[in-house]
């Protein structure tokens, strides 16, 4: 799969400057992409457009040379099941932590017990099968963010988009992510993330872009 | 000569002789004579106004429910009694008059009509609140022999005069009033509905007799000042003859004055009925 | 005995109506909210309007429904003045306001996040829509007791377009009216506080609902 | 044109009155929200009582105060009943739970939070109140706001042991309700709709305050 | 000035377990401390004991040999005016950016010509002088950390405590950050962090202290 911005432009809609302008770029399945930049530069902004939720102010996104946002309805979900974002602060649903993997099974109409499999599977690879049946308010905010990316992996996407994945990891945890973020990898799933803190280690070869003030200052293959 | 500090002489009323503005209007010919006194009006409930003589919260009390005040007496709660002024229930209705009691022979046979009325929605709106005007109408269902109370055209609105009268509007009803309310709301277009359908100057069980009295508990200046205004009201006839009749176009209140012995051999009458 | 059925059959009576106009007002407060957050133009207005509408005296609205009820009014024709019905119409619009600002400002506060969120892990339209609402479902279950609170505490509208009736539209709050009127204190108190106690059971559901939501 | 005067009579008499009751209540609720959030124990027990409270049925609140109040009650000897002055009481104490509770919400939102900042910065244990109190003043006041909207279109207290005593203790709401006896609902109508006013004017002093204090 | 723990434990009030547990270290003028350690392993709690904020649940505090917690109200506040904690979000009062700097100055009753000197200087050390007058709500969170470590220095401490101090910054600011720091440090200011983030080259040498479960786990100079 391929997500190509074409010249992509955004703007808040209560706010006069661009926090992004004449953005091209593609983001593919089995590669990693580092979104570089300042506080403030875009790279959240462009996390959402790339991954398919805010709709560009200008310019064009294509999925497999289709022009996206010109799709129905229907086919902008299809597309959109492919693609997951994981927001900078987790999003947790009330519930338990089995009930938040869950989520994204059943919405794609996964039945039961696949499910239920696929939840075991990817809390074990997290190594937090102890906290499946944990309400969420009990969480730390670390094991929260875990809990938010196992539930994006476990709908294998063909794209994952990590808005500041490591941020509220610590080291332990942090090197747990990547290992299970490439094997990802390797298995065919592209994977764009962001982050501050560039104690990336063990990552696999990936692109690094850097934002400055809404625009790619520059890419380093 | 003005005091700074007026005497302030509490005076618990029924709601609907206040609402008629008598007495606000007595009260002010009767501060051009005592200019220190200031009356003051609580307008209740009538059996919460006895109430409140007996607590000891009110210097005097006007009502006019013979059958409660005769117990309050015998309690010691309030004494002086002054019958100050009488007017008449009236039966009001519906226009088209359905049970056809302005034909009725007196207030009996016309309760007796309102029974046995051909009936699709002709009801009878009952105060159902136990004041003076609710004891009477349930006496005269005794006097006619026949009991409503379960009759589905019976409504209990257990409500003030006021309510009674614009709900009788409403549904088209009848029910049993006293005159001013029914004046007062009658000349402000409240109730088109309905009518004044019988009268009588002559059933004394439609005689309807406001009393004032001292409550037993009220002592000092306030009680002197209390006396004074009963008095006050008393001996001045043609204040209470002349009241509304302007605004209304017909007598609202008769003074008892000239009546005086016969008024209170009457009210004794009505005191046994409750 | 024939008092205690009296007061029994009032109460049931309060808490049928009140349930009744809640459950009324909820049907068109709870989407109105919904409606609101989701298309958020003009919300500041919308907002002073409506929660300027929570706070009108309840005397000056049963006023304005008598005038519009009574035989002369412009719903004359309906014949509703004086029975449950109207009780019921005057209290579902009393806690309309009230329902759809509390319900409003607890959905507002979550629907932004799991709208994204639902679009970020690919859910359809419908999907969206039924993460928001089982989301903010207790925040607004919260916001109907409290209306029903409201309704059943209210005066003013049952007496006016109600009339207390006895056996028909008498209802704990006119109900106690009647017999201060009577100087019947003790019985009003006793009244009281049963409609006490059925506010506090009220205000425990409250706490222990928005207990869940924290959750 | 001597009605018109008397209107505008009651309705300062109404504000005069509910603004008193508010201020009176404000000098012990505050500080008493004050208490609770500093000495935070058992604190979910007050919580409750408080917010129960702030649920009381007027009428039942009027009730036991004019029993109270009333010649042979126990603080009968005041000679309080059928005053000014009872009102503002009885509405003082009506309000008390409400501004009680919603300053305590407010001051307990933010309180451990400026007191670890000020032990953190080297406040003294004055400074440190005091930056407490700073920082949740515009909570505060909304709740006193709050309170005043309460009184001012509270009917059970003002009918009780106002007396509702023309040119003496006569208030909107009672005034409203007399109105309305007289089949004078023009100006029932008037009186409701200048309350609504007021209230409306109050809404939007609360939201222009936490406006500043979201600021 | 010396900050002497002496067999701390702590626990926090509604709390089961043990926070902290037999730690005796101290801390001092004109040095560098980095607290380590994985989430929940006590860094917070540790720097709000050793700030004078908590009271120890065992054990004991001595500064320059004196028992803290036996002093008298008047004599604590003396002490806790030369030692600073800085929250790991920035608590901000409301008002403007100056209001905030200069709290810190005022209550220690420095006049306000001084304060309004001392706070100028400390915004353009940290290159945010054109934020003086913004109010505390339109800062990024970014701006707003900056903001609470500013106020900090503007009082002097004779040490200085940062919990998690750069989490919200970018490269650049943090770098800035660090260089101030360093300079203060030199100037004979002690300066005691948490962090998660170990991209803190350019900070002058530290002793840095790992915190397990509560315990020190290890201490590198
Ligand atoms: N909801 C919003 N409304 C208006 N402007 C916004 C909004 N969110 C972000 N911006 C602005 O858009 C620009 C880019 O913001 P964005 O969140 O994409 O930056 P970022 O690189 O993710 O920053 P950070 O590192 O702080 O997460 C910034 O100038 C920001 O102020
Ligand atoms: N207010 C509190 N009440 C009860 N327990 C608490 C409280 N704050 C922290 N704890 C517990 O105390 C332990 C130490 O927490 P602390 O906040 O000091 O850790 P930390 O190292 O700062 O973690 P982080 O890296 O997440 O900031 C943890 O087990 C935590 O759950
Ligand atoms: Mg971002
Ligand atoms: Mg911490």
């Amino acid at each position: 799969m391929n997500i190509e911005l074409i010249n992509v432009w955004y703007r808040y809609s209560k706010s006069k400057d661009w926090a992004l302008k004449e953005i091209s770029i593609t983001f593919r399945s089995s590669e990693i992409v580092y979104i570089d930049g300042h506080n403030g530069s875009g790279k959240t902004t462009l996390l959402k457009i790339a991954s398919l939720m805010y709709r560009p102010t200008k310019g064009f996104i294509t999925i497999n040379n289709k022009n996206f946002w010109s799709l129905n309805e229907e086919k902008k979900t299809l597309f959109r099941r492919r693609v997951v974002y994981v927001h900078e602060k987790p999003i947790l649903l009330r519930g338990t932590v089995l009930d938040n993997i869950l989520y994204g099974l059943r919405i794609r109409g996964i039945d039961i017990e696949e499910a239920l499999d696929i939840s075991l599977n990817i809390l074990s690879m997290f190594g937090i099968d102890d906290l499946i049946n944990k309400p969420i308010q009990k969480l730390s905010t670390g094991q929260a963010q875990l809990v938010a990316i196992a539930r994006a992996l476990a709908v294998k996407p063909d794209i994952l988009f990590l808005d500041e994945p490591f941020s509220n990891l610590d080291k332990e945890k942090r090197k747990a992510v990547i290992n299970i973020l490439n094997e990802f990898q390797t298995k065919g799933m592209g994977i764009v993330f962001s982050s501050h803190n560039i104690d990336i280690d063990g990552l696999s070869r990936y692109r690094r872009i850097v934002l400055e003030n809404g625009v790619i200052a520059s890419i380093y293959e | 000569m003005h005091s700074i500090h007026p005497t302030r002489v509490r005076i618990s009323t029924t709601t609907s002789l206040y609402a008629t503005g008598l007495l606000d209007y007595i009260a002010v010919k009767f501060r051009e004579l005592y200019p220190d006194v200031e009356i003051q009006f609580i307008p209740v409930g009538s059996s919460a106004a006895l109430r409140y003589a007996e607590r000891g919260d009110v210097c005097a009390v006007f009502v006019h429910e013979p059958n409660f005040e005769k117990k309050y007496l015998d309690m010691g709660v309030i004494e002086e009694q002054k019958i100050f002024a009488f007017n008449y229930f009236i039966i009001v209705g519906p226009r088209e008059d359905p049970a056809n009691i302005s034909m009725a022979i007196d207030v009996v046979d016309a309760f007796r009509r309102i029974y046995s009325a051909e009936r699709e929605s002709t009801y009878f709106i009952s105060r159902g609140d136990g004041s003076g005007t609710h004891t009477r109408e349930i006496y005269i269902w005794k006097l006619a022999g026949i009991s409503p109370t379960d009759r589905p055209w019976y409504k209990e609105c257990g409500c003030g005069m006021d309510q009674a009268l614009i709900i009788a509007n409403e549904l088209k009803g009848y029910t049993l009033s006293d005159v001013g309310t029914y004046m007062v709301l009658k000349i402000r277009g409240r109730i088109p509905n309905i009518e004044a359908l019988y009268n009588s100057s002559t059933d004394i069980v439609l005689l309807n007799i406001y009393s004032g009295y001292l409550a037993k508990g009220c002592r000092g200046i306030e009680r002197r000042y209390a006396e004074l205004f009963l008095n006050f009201i008393y001996s001045n006839p043609d204040i209470v003859d002349n009241f509304g009749v302007n605004e209304y176009g017909v007598r609202l209140f008769y003074s008892a004055r000239h009546f005086d012995g016969d008024i209170r051999d009457l009210w004794s009458k009505l005191a046994g009925i409750g | 005995m024939k008092a205690m059925a009296e007061i029994i059959d009032t109460i049931l009576r309060s808490i049928m109506v009140s349930g009744v106009a809640t459950l009324m007002a909820s049907l068109w407060s709870i989407p109105l909210a919904y409606l609101f957050v989701f298309r958020n133009r003009g919300s500041v207005f919308i907002e002073a309007v409506i929660e300027t509408l929570v706070g009108i005296p309840t005397v000056l609205l049963g006023l304005l429904l008598y005038i519009l009820f009574s035989s002369s009014g412009l719903l004359g024709f309906l014949g509703l003045l004086y029975t449950p019905q109207a009780i019921i119409i005057g209290e579902s619009i009393l806690v309309t306001p009230l329902i759809i600002s509390i319900s409003y400002r607890s959905i507002r506060g979550i629907a932004h996040l799991y709208y994204e969120f639902a679009l970020s892990i690919g859910a359809n339209r419908v999907q969206r829509m039924r993460l928001i609402v089982s989301q903010s479902l207790p925040g607004v279950v919260a916001a109907c007791i409290t209306g029903f609170s409201r309704a059943i505490g209210e005066l003013g509208i049952a007496m006016m377009i109600g009339g207390n009736i006895k056996g028909y539209t008498r209802v704990m709050t006119t109900a106690i009216a009647l017999e201060v009127a009577k100087g019947n204190f003790e019985e009003a108190i006793i009244l009281g506080i049963v409609l006490l106690l059925i506010t506090i059971a009220i205000s425990i559901a409250i706490k222990l609902i928005s207990r869940v939501y924290v959750a």
